[in-house]
């Protein structure tokens, strides 16, 4: 994967690329949603959660997406930093808001299927928490950047907080293990194998190849969105000074 | 001259011999400020530079400082690294002093003497030299504008270092002491120092001058 | 060194002005620690198990409230850039400028936890666990808490967005140092809570500055 | 009038600023919201017990962080000397500074309020009582908070100066407001802590004024 | 003098019409600054108050506004009752010049006329009339030392008021600054205004002189 960045890296070469890309991995994403849904509804009953388990399909792969794509916003911000590259800013700018919102998407759906789990929408256990934490991590991610005028000191701040508040990834993913909690261990991908019965397993796979491909296509239109309004910027900058 | 033998004693080992701006522009807010600045500064050297407002004086000797980059040109400190150099051979007095008003004077002075540097007995010298001695237990609060421009100014004096950055140095300093600043100044240059000071009105001491037309 | 040793005295000096002393930095610990109580209702056994806990969070928003101030008026005063002209390196500046700060409000506040602790109704035993994790936890608000206010600087929004940056990187000392508490208080092992504790506070301390010196260039320029 | 409207928005906005508009004035109450329960442990038994206290204090502390700002900057930068050279008494321009921060931090905090308790495990129909303690409240903490910033500027020791005169002003309306909503909880006739409550807050609204006023003048000569 | 005729029209019902100070003193820090300064000022009249750093010329200013306490003697403006002068008929421009670095000069211009008692045609001739024009989206933190000067001046045109006091009012300004600025000083005597300002160099308009002996 090392080529990719320094591929993309040329801002000509990311619009050739993502003019087609992002289009393509929406496609896909949508025939692996319907796909997935399709298999993950008629997949049996379980025989604990009965239909409940339905809204795995939805919540697992959000979950997982809310620590993918900080993952991302990582990476893009770390590349911001040291090269101060602006389409690296751009991307770091792009996913914080899709984070966000998958992030919200694995609260909320986590929170519905408490209710009839656990009876109880809400549990202060470790990843719930760690898991509200990396929400709130974006929305200051996205607040600071809002807070600052200059785009360039913006970019680097927002950059610096990103790459400090990875320290949160770990813990999301071992809180199941550091802390003996209610939510639910690490059963797909595990040490010796899944524990999940494939019925389940497929549809859950699937979805969270949609999840994935939706995210690139997002975040590719939000990069572009995103390069479009800072050269419209510098346009008007250059207006107003001939 | 006794005194002067121990303010403007050897500079250290990170003596600046010469500065120089090279094709310096600088951008602020989107709009770029001047380009094509030249400069050479010699030790002995003094350079008023004036200008409009606006039109960057600040942000020149800001850039100079490492403060703010450079958009393009170079500055270069002689031979001497220019981290080194920043970090040791110039000093910058702005605007914005960076005195605490809850502080005395005193405990401002030695701090930022230490910080440059400088010992306990430069402390002293330095606050002589500024007529400071009566106001040093005073809060900086309390301090009148000229007492605290001087208070200001006697960080040159308390660590010496060869370039020295100064944004209006003048302002709030009544005739007097405008004319001993200027004694000062007279004794930088002599003893081998360089000063870059923005000003509106002409310098005290023989300078060249630097125009940037906005 | 000497540089440097003023430098630690100063930043002390100023933090211990910005928090007021010790009297004042344990009156304002006093004073959060009797909120509490007075609004959750003065049931012994109520208070008895929320004591640690509480005494815990209390440290974590004095810390709080102490640090915003930490880069802001060097920033605004233009003493943060003679700090940046130095041959130190403003990492080295940064780490001073949080170590002062603990000094003058992190320690005696970790002095002050125990004492609050028991005064609502913790068991006694738990003073030396409390003033540990005060102790390591208030060096991990200082060093991250430091980065969230050199971040906000220059910010439109200072003040809470400082708090807003802060909070999710205090959520994990909270966490460790809570369930160290709470596993002591019901007789399980205590100490791997306490290891991760240590464990944050001396990563923060290792990267705060780093991150800190970073975002005040970058203020600056 | 238009001069009265022009501070009130003025002051509003600064406030706003300082606390950072509604995204980060809930994210900092959300925060502080989780650290609690972290640092007690998440059994719900428990934590369902203390939530609506634990919201209200909340409360109090956001308003503590929001509030030592609000007569420093001016004083510092001199507009409180063009702000006291006005027709306007300067006993109206104190009140309509703390009015501001309370549109600008207390009425989102006191939307933000239910929602938390309700969060931490609090009843669903204790919601509106803990609106209404937190509008009341956070009227009650403006006002007396501002008369310890006032009285804190130009001291050595500002910043949590400010903390340790506002906190015992801030016991009363905590006590009023926990009570009513434990009376609340368990059934019992709430009204009469509701009502000191309001008793309090109409009391810091009348007298605050006066003595920030005192205070700032105080400072200034 | 279109422009004249709107700036500095009627001055409203508080008309201070002369500035009396008698014998005053002030003591600062318990040490007394000065003694038996007496002044008279009246409509088209300007003084310029001079004295070394230190020798209470701020204070002064400040004690005529009403900050600060007099020791002895007092201060009158003509028969007006000194709260209602000092509330509505005089100006006064210090270092600290009350502009917050975070808000946009066009919220603080516009926020202090309406404090002033302006309206919002006033703002906009005030920027006018300062070059503020193109500057009033910036945020003051990022304006320049002349232009944050200016910006504070320019509260002395949107709200037409009698007496201004001037806290060294044209350091930071450059040439055409402190040439346009002596234009607008001109002009508010000419239409009946007084002006004390504490200077260091002579003021641009024929004024009185105060000096102040520390
Ligand atoms: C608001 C509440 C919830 C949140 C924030 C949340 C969060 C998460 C996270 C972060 C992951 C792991 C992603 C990864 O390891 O990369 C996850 C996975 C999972 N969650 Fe939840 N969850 C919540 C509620 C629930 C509930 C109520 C259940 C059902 C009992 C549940 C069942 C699962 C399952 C089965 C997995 C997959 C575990 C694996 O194979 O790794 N979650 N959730
Ligand atoms: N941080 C900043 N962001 C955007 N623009 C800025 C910033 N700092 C300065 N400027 C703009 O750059 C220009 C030059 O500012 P600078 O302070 O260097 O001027 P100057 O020559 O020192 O003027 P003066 O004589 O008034 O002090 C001004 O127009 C100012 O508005
Ligand atoms: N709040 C205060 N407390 C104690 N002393 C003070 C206070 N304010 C000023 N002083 C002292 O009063 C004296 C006069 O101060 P003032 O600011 O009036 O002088 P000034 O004539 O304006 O001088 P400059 O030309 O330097 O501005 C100074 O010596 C100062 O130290
Ligand atoms: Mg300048
Ligand atoms: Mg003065």
């Amino acid at each position: 994967m090392n080529w990719a960045p320094a591929f993309l890296s040329n801002p000509e070469r990311f619009m050739a690329f993502s003019r087609w890309a992002a289009p393509m991995f929406g496609v896909i994403a949508a025939i692996l949603a319907a796909v997935g849904l399709y298999l993950g509804f008629t997949a049996p009953e379980d025989y604990q959660q009965g239909q409940t388990v339905r809204i795995m399909f939805i919540h697992v792969p959000a979950a997982y997406m809310a620590s993918f794509v900080y993952v991302c916003l990582g990476g893009a911000s770390f590349l911001s930093l040291i090269f101060r590259h602006a389409l690296a800013d751009a991307a770091a700018q792009a996913a914080a808001p899709l984070g966000a919102g998958f992030t919200l998407l694995a609260l909320v759906t986590g929170a519905l299927w408490g209710r009839p789990m656990w009876g109880a929408f809400w549990v202060w256990d470790a990843r719930l928490t760690s898991v509200l934490v990396l929400f709130l991590l974006y929305v200051a991610y996205i607040a600071l950047r809002a807070s600052m005028d200059d785009e360039v000191k913006a970019a680097r701040a927002g950059a610096i907080l990103a790459l400090v508040g990875a320290i949160n990834l770990p813990i999301v993913h071992y809180s199941v293990d550091w802390w003996n909690t209610l939510h639910q261990g690490a059963s797909v991908f595990k040490r010796g194998g899944s524990s999940l019965a494939p019925v389940f397993l497929q549809p859950l796979l699937i979805m969270a190849l949609a999840y994935t491909s939706a995210f690139g296509s997002l975040w590719l239109v939000g990069i572009r969105g995103e390069v479009w309004r800072r050269r419209a910027e510098a346009a008007a900058l250059r207006a107003a000074r001939s | 001259m006794r005194r002067r033998a121990t303010l403007f004693k050897r500079l250290g080992d990170s003596v600046i011999e010469q500065l120089l701006l090279r094709g310096c522009a600088i951008r602020r807010g989107g709009r770029l400020l001047f380009e094509g600045v030249d400069l050479s500064l010699r030790r002995g050297e003094a350079c008023a530079l004036t200008g409009p407002n606006g039109s960057g004086k600040t942000s020149l000797l800001r850039a100079v400082a490492g403060l703010v980059r450079l958009e393009a040109g170079e500055v270069a400190f002689g031979d001497l690294d220019s981290a080194e150099a920043r970090g040791e051979g110039l000093h910058f007095v702005g605007h914005a002093d960076g005195l605490k008003s809850s502080r005395t004077a005193r405990e401002e002075l030695a701090f930022w003497t230490r910080w440059g540097g400088g010992t306990d007995g430069a402390v002293r010298e330095a606050a002589e030299a500024l007529d400071l001695v009566r106001l040093l237990d005073l809060e900086v609060r309390r301090l009148s504008a000229g007492q605290r421009r001087r208070l200001a100014l006697s960080r040159l004096l308390a660590a010496p270092r060869a370039l020295w950055l100064l944004d209006e140095p003048l302002s709030p300093l009544d005739a007097r002491w405008r004319e001993g600043f200027g004694v000062l100044m007279a004794r930088h240059l002599e003893s081998g120092g360089m000063i870059l000071a923005a000003v509106h009105d002409p310098l005290p001491v023989a300078a060249k001058s630097l125009e940037i037309i906005g | 060194m000497s540089r440097l040793s003023a430098l630690l005295v100063r930043e002390t000096a100023l933090a211990w002005g910005r928090g007021g002393g010790p009297l004042v930095t344990v009156g304002f610990y006093a004073g959060v620690a009797t909120l509490l109580p007075l609004a959750i209702g003065p049931e012994p056994e109520r208070l008895a198990a929320i004591a640690p806990g509480a005494a815990w969070v209390a440290l974590a928003l004095a810390s709080l409230l102490s640090l915003d101030r930490l880069f802001e008026r060097d920033y605004e005063d233009g003493a943060l850039d003679l700090l940046t002209l130095s041959p130190t390196p403003l990492e080295l500046t940064c780490f001073l400028k949080c170590l002062g700060q603990w000094l003058a409000t992190g320690a005696p506040l970790a002095l002050a936890a125990p004492i609050a602790a028991i005064a609502l109704g913790a068991k006694p035993d738990l003073a030396p666990l409390i003033f540990a994790c005060a102790l390591l936890g208030g060096l991990a608000f200082a060093f991250t808490g430091g980065i969230g206010a050199a971040l906000s600087l220059g910010a439109r929004r200072g003040g809470l967005l400082t708090a807003v940056i802060v909070l999710p990187l205090f959520v994990p000392p909270v966490i460790f140092g809570g369930g160290a508490l709470d596993a002591f208080a019901s007789g399980l092992p205590w100490s791997s809570g306490l290891a991760l504790l240590g464990a944050y506070a001396a990563m923060s301390v290792a990267i705060g500055p780093l991150a800190m010196a970073a975002a005040c260039r970058n203020a600056l320029s």
